[in-house]
């Protein structure tokens, strides 16, 4: 029971994104295409289970002075693997995403759940959290990067969805374009929560 | 010549033309009068007589019961008919005393000492005291306290303020056209008193006959000087004013005994001069009582605490419907829910309004146009002080300048938003008091 | 984890492979664990262990969401400085209740306070206007104007300081134009007492439910005729003499009541003519009445009731109309044979 | 309420300045540059200007609409935006170029912030810097190019008049010289001088190269180039290419004291002192030059533009005097810098955005201190 | 003391543990890395000269020095042409191409490996529509439109354009330069 | 180039063309988080500074004698954060000790800059290779680590002076919190790319 709860308030009640405004430098630097923003959630996802879980299981053997570099070397240790494996099996996509790759590491979802959840709960329940975290993450960055490749490439996960005599809005895709449209996101997220809560 | 001046400052239209040629005109004996116990900055006056007393005009009705205070007197011969709130020439209720005239004016006895200025300054200022003035400028500051100033303080010069740069105002004009050998006289009683050296009159630019005047006077005299100063708003204020004419700069908190100078309405030098030589109360003055919708603007002698609504009778009343009264000038002025007012030692103008004038247009948004800070004489940011107010950042309002306002209105006067930031600066003043007092 | 990952490592081709990286990150952390704890030998510092205790119940994010410097930085700002226990978005209302149990042992024996608007009008449509105001519109710098816009100068002018000056939403103004406090969002905070120039409202126990609705000093004649809604307090002294509890006294026209005394009865609610007294309860009190059997007619309760509500010759048995009785009880406690009652 | 009085704050009179007459003066005083563009462009850019202004209009309307606030277009306020943001584009443009860019700059510029007053930067030119960045080869190419032909001669197109007598013998000698001479905006061929390995590739004998590079500056800052900048004989957006026209505008505002003197005195100052300082072209030792090089960079681009009617922006620009003067400088520097060793050829919008989002920051810092207030 | 080791030995505990694991997967992945970075090269040439085996060739410049290869038919050794990756400053980033040049000198085909130009602008450089423009031309040719020659430039991306060109013009030459010596000078010394 | 004018290259590099935050997409939590305050923003912004320089100093060294000889480079990650996490810790306990005014003024922020992503980037970015392969030394190293800091609490305070100013005016419900936050950003983005292609 308790699982499912904590599985599915990652998606909506406290997405990490929109609610908990954590973990925005990805967020904004890998969405501009859907193929990237998709590459980006999994990654993070996968890290996110693997440390919830590790930081749970070891939660009660770690002094306290030493908590965050504990945590973050399990955490480390994953992000490392994603890198190496996603550059082993991925090349174009390790590419894309260049430097946020190791980032995840800092990204502040995870270190946020590590800390505000896993070291303070089972170690099922951490993974759902972990679980529910990582969609309600990938699920935004899906929303974030369908808006900016649309509008800037005029392409949805690389096919070609606006018609050809659209010329595409750059900036969309641009450092500016991320912001402005995850802005508009929240004041939109905002104006639906005045009107139904 | 050019003209002297202070930095910032605006240019309203003066419309002193309505009045400025007409001469003094002595209001008839009012057959009821309200003498407001707190006409002045201090503690109120506390009233001497009881309800049914008969009392003279010039006598004693009210007694100072502090240092920053003064005494008051009833302006006409009658009995005391109420003691209670009544509306004040600023806008509030508070307590005066009503009397009601027997129409025979009858003084209490007054002096005439022609040898009044080798009279013992001590006697001088005894005089002074009992007649109870105070700034007739507007602020309404006790004169006897302004002329104790500490010993450590040296006074070197006194200006008598004759600017009038208030627009529609013509009251201190008229003044010092008929009566300019008695405001040289207060001055030099003030310079006596004070001990001090020099002696100005500080004129603007737009009243050229009463520099004139002045001048001939004055010609004579070495230590006595006119100023003439350009026309510009508030070029009366002190600190502006003394800046005009001697470049000395009265610092921030400070006052103007703080750089050796009094500054004094060219009325209260009247005042003391009469004070000084007759013994006389201070139970009249002079009022312009002015604005597009009055029959006959005029300059008016008449009794303190003759009601508005007399006043606006004697000048044939309105010719059309009266959207606001002002007490006081347009620009610093206070205006009035009803002409059911008295007129106080300090009121120099009442000022009647057609609706059209007095409309007013919404207050916007702040644009950052600067216009506010371009004009502000004191040199501070006015619309950061009213946005400061307005979101509830004192902190940023008090850095803007909130404590250093001097409320002279020049920001507010040419604010394209319309922002009412004077009154935003009162709020601002009042908050800031309890935020203090509650540290 | 599948361990037969790990096979490998033991495996003797590997071990330069694994064997270096180990020992050299290994000695890494080795030399920062060492750092770490010769650090916080060296340089340990006590702190206010409800600190620590908040930073363990807060999320860790360090998001500065609450406008502070991450959650120590919060942590600290509660205990220091009294920041409000509800800023932390992530933790929600969960974290600001258990970090209230940390603060807040002291605060839960007083009984709360909520803020009660001494005036009927709220200002606005319900006032008289004295002249046509056309400043700012707050309550402040409106009553520091010839005396404030409104006929009546001690009551509302309605230009809501005391709403904006609530942190917590408690203030709303309702359709007919009045305030009106939320008692479940008002904290008593007291922040609204502060703001209202014209000193109209008070922070009142929440168990209270009689209130005097006006604050007019004014002479009852010129009260009647300036008040906007007709409810002044015109000093006419009734309640004053009605109150069983002597709580109510007279000060400058305007009736106050002692909660010290009050026993919320209503009664003065019921005797004002004006209406100026509030009665929250009022009709929802349990009536009483008189057991006919133990009733002797000493007529000791007919004077002691404010409403007149009980009949009855002296010596006859007295009941008490049930539609003028408030429920006030007075009558219940003067009854020497105990023959009134609650009526169920 | 005729039976009431009017109660007010002092004081009781008032200037009769008003934000809508404000603004209105602003959209009279950017009416001439419109004539000019008109006459030099054809009916074109009334047409842009207007589409602009609609768009900018309506988009504020529609979201005060929905917000449920006042409606205040009337202020003129989306007028001057609508019309600034279209002044800076060229005339070339797709109609919906001005309109998306209205849209933008009203709503994301000016819009989201509460409206007029609350902006954070110059709408007009976040609107302009949101088209470059999202259509950099419609906002920077030479789309103007086939509407200019209008009673002008091609020689004087781009302003380099003494060329003239040596362009036809140019397009054989160095093809490279000759478009870029007859091709960009006075502003882009100053650019292109300063790139010393562009000057060497014009042909193949270096001598030629300096030659003809000394022989291309000196025609930009000759008096013919002035002269024809001056009245607007140039390439150029739709409001920047008569600075006579837009002269006329700014001597306007200054009169009506709308907008004061520091900014644009002290925005041109800096321009000019550091173009003569550091305007030279580092390729070509032998050219000379005195005033002309820093009132070339004066008159070119949308400097005259800026520094009169978008740097001098009430909201975006600082309150203190001080702080006005600060902000010119840093404009003029910025523009300067953009201009001799930026990515673009013109600096002037990206300077003005800049400096804006410092105003805040220099206003805190440029706090003055109170008549009478000692100086610490 | 105790604090000393607990702390020192569980953060050594954890560092030692992730460390082993990933020099495992290290291990791992390495050789395929490795095999990426590596074909990725080989591969770019062989797609644009198939069927060939390549053999590095260094040129010496008065700055630097420039790699190319020399592609010889898989099973005759004939020299089918050369390859080289040639660098130069684009608009926001350096724009590497790589290209093949048959043995007239005329470009077979380019393939622009590195860049991080404006997206939808100077990065539409990668497309093969832009590739395709460069087939078939020689060294002279490639020269933008705006500097006078007739090479088409990408639509508001003239900066990115002119990198490519110019970087690939130079790279011909010198690689020309190169090779004619050597067949005049069979020696093979190609100093200069 | 002499040495000096490489740093000044460097600075204005790292504090106008490539921001950490407006053109890199660093330290973004921070930037949101903490620049409603004038004052928050610069104690935020001086700790960073400091961190940001101290870490990069320490993990040039760890990464050019250490990970580079015994070929460990796939392992820098977990070196850096290792390093970047004790020493956050360190300097924290440190100045609480010693300088109590100054933990009071910045120790507040140092937790919060653990896990602020772009320390941990700026010490990644002084290992990549540049345009012509060659990766910083020590000294540039560090110094880009500075001047990466001073960017960083450069566009903090400028936003903290501009979100003040906003804190006074009443913004649509809807902009509020992060929202106009963002937007903001997105404009001051906008302005900087004014820089892109600067030739020094
Ligand atoms: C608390 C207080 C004390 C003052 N003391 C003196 C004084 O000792 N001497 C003096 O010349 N004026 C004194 N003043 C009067 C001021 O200088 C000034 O005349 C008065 O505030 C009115 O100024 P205004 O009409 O320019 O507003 C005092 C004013 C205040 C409020
Ligand atoms: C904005 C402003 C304008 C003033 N204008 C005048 C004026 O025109 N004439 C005048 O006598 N006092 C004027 N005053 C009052 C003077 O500052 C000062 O109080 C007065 O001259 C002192 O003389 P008194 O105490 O005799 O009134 C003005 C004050 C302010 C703040
Ligand atoms: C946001 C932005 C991005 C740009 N990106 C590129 C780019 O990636 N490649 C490029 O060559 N030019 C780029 N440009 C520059 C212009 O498009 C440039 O003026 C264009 O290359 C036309 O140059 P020309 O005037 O020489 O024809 C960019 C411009 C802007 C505003
Ligand atoms: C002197 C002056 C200059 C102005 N400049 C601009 C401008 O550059 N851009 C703009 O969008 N609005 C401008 N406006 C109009 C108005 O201030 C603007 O629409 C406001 O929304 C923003 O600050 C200007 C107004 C004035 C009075
Ligand atoms: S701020 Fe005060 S002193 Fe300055 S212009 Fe306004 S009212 Fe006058
Ligand atoms: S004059 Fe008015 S709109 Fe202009 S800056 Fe001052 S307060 Fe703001
Ligand atoms: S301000 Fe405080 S006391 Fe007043 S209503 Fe709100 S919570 Fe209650
Ligand atoms: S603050 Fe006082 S006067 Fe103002 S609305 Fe509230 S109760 Fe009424
Ligand atoms: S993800 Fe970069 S600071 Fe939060």
């Amino acid at each position: 029971m308790s699982f499912m709860k904590e599985l599915t308030k990652g998606i909506v009640k406290e997405n990490p994104i929109f609610v908990l405004v954590l973990g925005m430098c990805p967020t904004l630097a890998t969405t501009t295409s859907v193929n990237n923003a998709l590459g980006m959630g999994l990654a993070a996802t996968f890290v996110l289970v693997c440390s919830n879980i590790i930081i749970s299981m070891i939660r009660n053997i770690i002094p306290n002075k030493i908590r965050i570099p504990s945590y973050i070397i399990v955490i480390a240790a994953f992000v490392s693997i994603v890198d190496m494996v996603m550059a082993a099996y991925l090349p174009d996509l390790h590419k894309a995403l260049g430097l946020f790759i190791p980032l995840i590491v800092v990204n502040c979802i995870i270190m946020g759940r590590a800390e505000a959840f896993a070291s303070k709960n089972s170690v099922m329940d951490s993974m759902a959290d972990g679980i529910g975290m990582g969609i309600g993450f990938t699920l935004a960055l899906i929303l974030m990067s369908s808006i900016r490749e649309i509008l800037g490439s005029g392409t949805w996960a690389g096919m070609k969805v606006m018609p050809v005599t659209y010329d595409p809005m750059l900036v969309a895709i641009l450092t500016p374009g991320a912001f402005i449209t995850l802005g508009l996101l929240m004041a939109g997220i905002n104006m639906l929560k005045e009107k139904f809560l | 010549m050019k003209l002297k001046t202070f930095p910032g400052g605006v240019h309203p239209p003066d419309n002193k033309q309505y009045t400025s040629a007409v001469p003094i005109e002595e209001f008839p004996l009012p057959q009821k009068v309200v003498i407001p116990m707190s006409q002045h900055v201090g503690a109120p006056s506390v009233p001497l007589v009881k309800v049914g007393e008969e009392v003279k005009t010039g006598q004693k009705i009210a007694e100072a019961n502090a240092y920053v205070s003064i005494p008051q007197h009833s302006s006409i011969s009658g009995k005391v008919t109420k003691i209670d709130t009544f509306l004040h020439p600023l806008g509030a209720m508070s307590l005066a005393i009503e009397i009601t005239g027997d129409g025979s004016d009858s003084w209490i006895e007054l002096v005439d000492e022609p040898d009044f200025m080798n009279l013992p300054v001590e006697e001088m200022k005894n005089r002074i005291k009992e007649a109870g003035i105070c700034g007739m400028g507007g602020a309404g500051f006790p004169t006897i306290v302004k002329l104790s100033p500490p010993e450590n303080k040296p006074i070197d010069t006194v200006i008598l303020n004759g600017v009038e740069c208030e627009p529609y105002l013509t009251a201190d004009h008229r003044l010092m056209l008929e009566q300019s050998e008695g405001i040289i006289n207060g001055l030099k009683i003030i310079m006596k008193i004070l001990n001090a050296q020099h002696g100005m009159i500080g004129i603007e630019s737009n009243k050229p006959d009463a520099i004139a005047q002045m001048n001939k006077l004055l010609a004579s005299e070495n230590n006595l000087s006119v100023v003439p100063l350009k026309l510009k708003y508030p070029q009366g204020a002190e600190k502006q004013l003394i800046y005009a004419a001697t470049k000395r700069i009265v610092p921030a908190g400070g006052l103007p005994l703080d750089v050796g100078i009094v500054v004094q309405n060219v009325g209260t030098a009247f005042a003391i001069y009469e004070a000084v030589r007759f013994k006389k109360p201070l139970v009249e003055r002079i009022i312009t009582v002015t604005g597009s919708v009055v029959n006959n603007p005029k300059n008016l002698k008449a009794r303190i605490g003759t009601l508005f609504s007399d006043l606006v009778t004697y000048c044939g009343g309105t010719k059309s419907e009266i959207g606001k009264v002002i007490s006081g000038g347009p620009m610093m002025g206070y205006s009035l829910p009803s002409l059911d007012a008295p007129m106080a030692k300090g009121t120099s103008g009442l000022i009647l309004f057609s609706e059209k004038e007095a409309r007013t247009i919404e207050e916007r948004n702040c644009i950052h146009c600067a216009h506010c800070v371009d004009v502000c004489p004191m040199n501070l940011v006015p619309s950061l002080i009213a946005q400061g107010v307005k979101g509830g950042d004192l902190t940023l309002a008090v850095k803007a300048g909130l404590e250093d306002c001097i409320k002279c209105g020049s920001c507010a006067y040419v604010c394209p938003a319309h922002i009412r930031i004077v009154q935003w600066v009162d709020t601002g003043k009042l908050r800031y008091a309890e935020e203090r007092q509650a540290k | 984890m599948n361990l037969s990952l790990l096979i490998p490592i033991l495996a003797p081709s590997l071990a330069s492979d694994i064997g270096v990286p180990v020992l050299i990150i290994g000695a890494m952390g080795l030399a920062f664990g060492l750092l770490l704890a010769f650090a916080s030998k060296v340089f340990a510092v006590t702190r206010d262990p409800r600190v620590e205790e908040i930073i363990s119940v807060l999320p860790g994010a360090n998001c500065g969401g609450c406008g502070k410097a991450g959650c120590a930085g919060y942590a600290e700002a509660i205990v220091l400085q009294g920041a409000p226990v509800n800023l932390c978005t992530p933790g929600g209302p969960k974290v600001a209740q258990e970090i209230a149990k940390i603060m807040g042992t002291e605060a839960e024996a007083v009984v709360k306070k909520i803020a009660v608007i001494h005036c009927s009008t709220g200002g606005k449509d319900n006032t008289k206007w004295k002249y046509d105001y056309r400043g700012i519109e707050t309550c402040l710098s409106a009553v520091n104007i010839a005396g404030g816009p409104n006929s009546c100068s001690w009551g509302c002018v309605g230009f809501n300081d005391c709403l904006n000056a609530c942190k917590f939403d408690a203030i709303s103004v309702d359709e007919s134009g009045m305030r009106i406090i939320d008692i479940e969002k008002c904290t008593g905070c007291g922040a609204c007492v502060k703001a209202c120039p014209r000193k109209l409202i008070d922070l009142i126990s929440i168990q209270q439910n009689v209130f005097i609705k006006c604050s007019s000093k004014d002479k009852g004649p010129l009260a009647r005729q300036v008040c906007g809604t007709n409810q002044p307090c015109i000093g006419c002294g009734i309640c004053v003499k009605k109150c069983p509890q002597q709580a109510i006294t007279m000060a400058n026209n305007l009736a106050s009541i002692d909660y010290s005394k009050c026993i919320d009865c209503g009664v003065c609610a019921a005797v004002c003519p004006t209406n100026a007294i509030l009665d929250t309860l009022k009709g929802t009190r349990k009536k009483s009445e008189i057991d006919a059997e133990l009733c002797d007619g000493c007529h000791i309760c007919v004077p002691v009731c404010a409403v007149g509500a009980i009949k009855g010759e002296e010596n006859q048995k007295h009941n008490i109309d049930q539609d003028k009785c408030i429920g006030c009880g007075v009558c219940i406690t003067v009854c020497p044979k105990n023959a009134i009652k609650t009526k169920e | 309420m005729k039976d009431k009085f009017i109660v007010s704050p002092a004081p009781h009179i008032h200037d009769s300045t008003s934000i809508p007459k404000v603004m209105w003066n602003v959209v009279i005083a950017l009416l001439p540059a419109l004539a000019f563009s008109i006459y030099y462009w054809g009916w074109k850019t009334l047409f842009l200007t207007a589409l602009g202004v609609l768009a900018a209009i309506l988009t504020e309307a529609l979201i005060q609409k929905l917000r449920k606030v006042p409606i205040t277009v009337y202020d003129g306020s989306a007028v001057v935006t609508g019309m600034l943001l279209t002044y800076n584009i060229s005339p070339g443009s797709p109609w919906w170029l001005p309109v998306i860019g209205s849209i933008f700059a009203i709503a994301i510029g000016k819009q989201v912030f509460g409206g007029l007053g609350n902006n954070a930067v110059n709408p007009a030119l976040l609107g302009r810097a949101f088209l470059l960045a999202s259509w950099p080869s419609l906002m920077t190419g030479n789309c103007w190019k086939p509407t200019m032909a209008h009673n002008l001669s091609a020689s004087s197109i781009n302003g380099i008049s003494n060329l003239s007598a040596i362009s036809d013998s140019l397009a054989t000698i160095s093809p490279k010289a000759y478009n870029l001479v007859t091709g960009a905006t006075p502003l882009k061929v100053m650019q292109t001088l300063r790139d010393t390995t562009f000057i060497n590739t014009l042909t193949s004998d270096p001598a030629t190269n300096i030659d003809l590079g000394t022989k291309i500056f000196n025609g930009l800052i000759d008096m013919g180039t002035l002269k024809s900048m001056f009245w607007g004989n140039i390439g150029g957006c739709i409001g920047e290419v008569s600075v006579f026209a837009l002269l006329i505008g700014a001597i306007y505002l200054l009169w009506k004291n709308i907008i004061e003197w520091r900014i644009p005195f002290f925005y041109l100052l800096t321009v000019a002192v550091l173009t003569f300082l550091f305007g030279g072209i580092p390729g070509l030792p032998e050219t000379q030059y005195s005033l002309s090089l820093p009132i070339f960079h004066l008159f070119a681009g949308g400097l005259i533009l800026g520094a009169f009617f978008m740097a001098t922006d009430y909201t975006t620009s600082p309150l203190t005097k001080n702080g006005r003067i600060f902000y010119a400088i840093g404009c003029g520097a910025l523009t300067v810098i953009i201009r001799l060793i930026g990515g673009y050829p013109e600096g002037v919008s990206y300077s003005i955005l800049f400096m804006n989002v410092m105003t805040p920051l220099i206003d805190k810092l440029t706090m003055p201190k109170a008549f009478g207030k000692v100086k610490k | 003391m105790k604090l000393f080791l607990r702390l020192g030995l569980t953060l050594l505990g954890f560092c030692a543990v992730a460390t082993a694991l990933l020099a495992y997967v290290n291990s791992m992945t390495k050789p395929l890395i490795d095999e990426h970075q590596r074909t990725a090269a080989e591969q770019t040439m062989s797609k644009l000269i198939p069927e060939a085996v390549f053999e590095p060739v260094t040129i010496h410049t008065e700055k630097d020095s420039l790699v190319y290869y020399i592609a010889k038919d898989q099973k005759t050794g004939e020299i089918k042409g050369y390859t080289f990756t040639a660098v130069k400053p684009g608009y926001s980033s350096m724009v590497k191409t790589m290209a093949a040049i048959d043995t007239n000198f005329k470009i077979i085909n380019i393939q622009v490996i590195e860049q991080s130009e404006t997206p939808g602008l100077g990065a539409n450089c990668t497309k093969p529509e832009f590739s395709a423009k460069f087939s078939g031309l020689f060294a002279d040719d490639l020269v933008v439109d705006r500097d006078g020659g007739k090479f088409v430039s990408l639509t508001g991306a003239t900066i990115t354009t002119r990198a490519v060109t110019n970087s690939l013009r130079e790279a011909i030459k010198l690689i020309q330069k190169d090779v004619e010596s050597k067949t005049t000078t069979p020696s093979g010394e190609a100093q200069k | 180039m002499n040495t000096l004018s490489q740093i000044l290259v460097l600075a204005i590099s790292a504090i106008f063309i490539q921001n950490l935050v407006l053109s890199r997409f660093l330290g973004l939590c921070p930037y949101l988080g903490v620049s409603t305050k004038m004052d928050s923003a610069f104690g935020m912004g001086m700790a960073v500074i400091f961190v940001m320089t101290m870490s990069s100093a320490f993990c040039s060294l760890i990464y050019k004698y250490l990970l580079v000889p015994y070929n460990l480079t796939y392992l820098s990650t977990l070196a850096f954060i290792l390093t970047i996490a004790a020493l956050v810790q360190f300097v924290e306990m440190f100045i609480l000790k010693n300088a109590p005014s100054l933990y009071k003024a910045l120790g507040v922020y140092l937790p919060l800059i653990t896990t602020n992503c772009a320390v941990l980037g700026v010490a990644i970015i002084n290992i990549t290779p540049l345009p012509d392969g060659s990766t910083y030394n020590f000294l540039f190293a560090t110094l880009n680590g500075f001047f990466s800091g001073v960017g960083f609490t450069f566009v903090l305070l400028v936003m903290a002076a501009i979100r003040e100013r906003l804190a006074l005016v009443d913004l649509p419900k809807s902009m509020h919190g992060f929202a106009h936050g963002m937007i903001l950003a997105g404009t001051m983005a906008l302005a900087f790319s004014g820089f892109v292609g600067l030739k020094i």
